[in-house]
């Protein structure tokens, strides 16, 4: 905040140019903090000599480019660019012994820390990870012998675990049956197979539930599976270009002729 | 560092051997890190060019002499072992209680429900097959043992309970295990996972029809 | 075998500590055959009754300076670890470590800094909100920890760095941490509560609780 406060535009090719890069990478930065922090090493100083004015007017020019551009930019950039511009004005604008609240410097203030405590932070990281590190730089170990504990593994189960898990098992087993039982279950493979050796005949239109099994259309379940299975066995045959299959509308029965013309 | 008399060879030549006080470093390095013996020839091709890791390993060795490891050849390798009578320090007794797994709870619920029952039919009614490790465990464990061989083609063995078993359930026989219909009645069957809660059936060998869903394997 | 004078003690003492020397044997051993750092307590409870791991520990690690492999503290705990610039010859021992995000180094250095340290402080640090999957990973890899809840209100959880962290990156404890007296003296690891309101939507004292979710979280 020192003399080039009011320097409105100095904009030099060299500054539009990074201004547009840091629009167009908008996507790379984590948050308006982060796009601050790229803003404000634009300024070449020393973090803590920063003009936050100028830093503030910067960002809103970043957000208003991005607008222009068309870029969308997620809420909280707008919140900061909100805040920004209030900063701004506080900053600009003689104090107001009636309004409440911190001055524009203090906050201007905080928000350099911030900006420099993010900078130290992100520096301690790079810091850290250039250290010399296990499993790249040093080594532990190779063949560690260590786990030669005598570990007396003392199993618990009780009796009740024990009866439980019978349980499990033998209700399970009284299942088997039924799930053996596929009586009322007509697989898809079964209806590929009819209809493979029927389509031959269907020159024309024809329902599909015509294609159903004999005597699956009584009992309920079966029909319902036989039903399921003939359908996707027809839209299977559809895909191998076999049959064609339409439906006039919702609920109206589906009808499948076969394919004649073997255009390929 | 200053170990060796043969310092003296310039440290930044490119093509000169590391002085051999360097080699054993490295070696001593190699060894300790690796997690099999290394043979003379990868420590070879991991060392600069022109050193020697047989003479390396020879000063190491010596280095190590009466030290609580000590560098052992391995085959054709070599290797950092801690000294074997240093090997008491390397146990550590502990005591974990451990829950048996499923497998292994099944298993044994089905032998101790079915003996003398054989592998093959713990795994009929089991559903799965049973692995080698969950018989072996419960041998070890000293819960189940070897009966007689089934009189069947192929004689296969059978497994029964052993008294440790009775003693660890505290059941005086198997025969005292509560069948299906008690453990229903003692509310034992409640939890059972979904799909379908169904009702618990007797040991009658199932053709109720009325479960008109398959029933989900847990797990 | 003949380092030590005091090697009269008659060895089938059994209330008599083992000679020093012995005991220098005995945690070389011990360190070097396991991978992880071993902890004085640890020690303590392998050795014989009497012996003082600490001592023998600085034996030891007098011992190892200047040698290929080095005695290293590692938070209460002591290891034995490569000299870093041997690090060249065990290529094949490295293991591919998964690359960190650049949201997962930040905020590991964060908790380091700054432990005990509170996901909103975290956030108010980098000016977005951490996303799960970044603190998941740290904890999945042992490099932070849950901590001690903060006790303000809502009683947040903290995190702090682990011994592996420590190990990881050869340090000796968190104060070892490159640059952190700077950062402490230049007042960069206070948590500075911000004038009045403030902009990055952290606890700004719970009257726009809809703030944070204007943040969207990171990848």
């Amino acid at each position: 905040m020192t003399d080039n406060l009011f320097s409105e535009d100095r904009d030099t090719v060299a500054d539009r140019l990074a201004a547009e890069s840091l629009i167009v990478d908008v996507d790379g930065f984590e948050g308006p903090l982060d796009a601050l922090l790229t803003l404000a090493r634009t300024q070449k100083v020393d973090l803590r000599k920063i003009s936050v004015l100028q830093l503030a007017r910067q960002y809103l020019e970043f957000v208003e480019r991005a607008k222009a551009l068309r870029i969308e930019l997620a809420a909280d950039y707008l919140v900061m660019a909100a805040w920004l511009a209030f900063l701004k004005s506080r900053l600009l604008l003689p104090p107001d012994p009636e309004e409440e609240g911190p001055s524009g410097e203090e906050l201007a203030a905080h928000l350099a820390f911030q900006l420099e405590r993010l900078q130290a932070m992100r520096d301690a990281a790079a810091r850290l990870m250039a250290r010399d590190q296990l499993g790249r730089d040093f080594f532990a170990r190779g063949q560690a012998e260590d786990v030669a504990r005598i570990k007396t593994v003392t199993y618990s189960a009780t009796l009740l675990d024990l009866m439980q898990a019978y349980a499990r098992i033998r209700t399970r087993d009284e299942f088997r049956p039924y799930v053996m039982d596929r009586d009322h279950v007509f697989t898809m493979e079964q209806a590929l197979d009819r209809m493979r050796g029927l389509i031959g005949f269907a020159g024309s239109w024809t329902d599909i539930v015509s294609y159903m099994p004999d005597g699956w259309h009584a009992d309920p379940m079966r029909r319902r599976s036989a039903t399921a299975s003939t359908f996707a066995a027809s839209l299977e045959l559809v895909k191998e270009g076999q049959l064609e299959i339409r439906q006039t509308e919702t609920f109206a029965p589906i009808h499948v002729r076969r394919r004649t013309d073997k255009s390929d | 560092m200053t170990e060796d008399p043969r310092d003296e060879t310039p440290p930044d030549s490119l093509f000169e051997a590391p002085p051999l006080a360097e080699q054993e470093r490295m070696v001593e390095a190699v060894l300790f890190a690796s997690a099999d013996p290394v043979s003379v020839r990868d420590l070879e091709a991991r060392m600069p060019h022109g050193s020697d890791p047989v003479q390396a390993l020879e000063l190491l060795r010596r280095r190590y002499e009466g030290r609580g490891v000590r560098v052992v050849q391995v085959g054709e390798a070599w290797a950092i072992r801690t000294a074997p009578e240093l090997g008491f320090l390397m146990q550590k007794e502990t005591v974990e209680t451990r829950k048996l797994s499923r497998a292994a709870i099944e298993t044994l619920a089905i032998v101790s429900y079915h003996q003398p029952c054989t592998r093959a039919e713990i795994e009929e009614i089991r559903g799965v097959s049973v692995s080698r490790g969950t018989i072996d465990q419960l041998l070890e464990m000293d819960w189940i043992r070897l009966g007689r061989r089934r009189m069947t083609p192929g004689r296969p063995v059978t497994f029964v309970v052993t008294p440790q078993f009775l003693d660890h359930f505290g059941l005086e026989s198997a025969r005292d295990l509560p069948g299906l219909k008690e453990l229903r009645a003692a509310g034992l069957l409640e939890n059972r996972p979904p799909p379908g809660a169904m009702p618990m059936g007797e040991e009658q060998s199932g053709e109720d029809d009325d479960q008109s869903e398959l029933f989900e394997e847990e797990e």
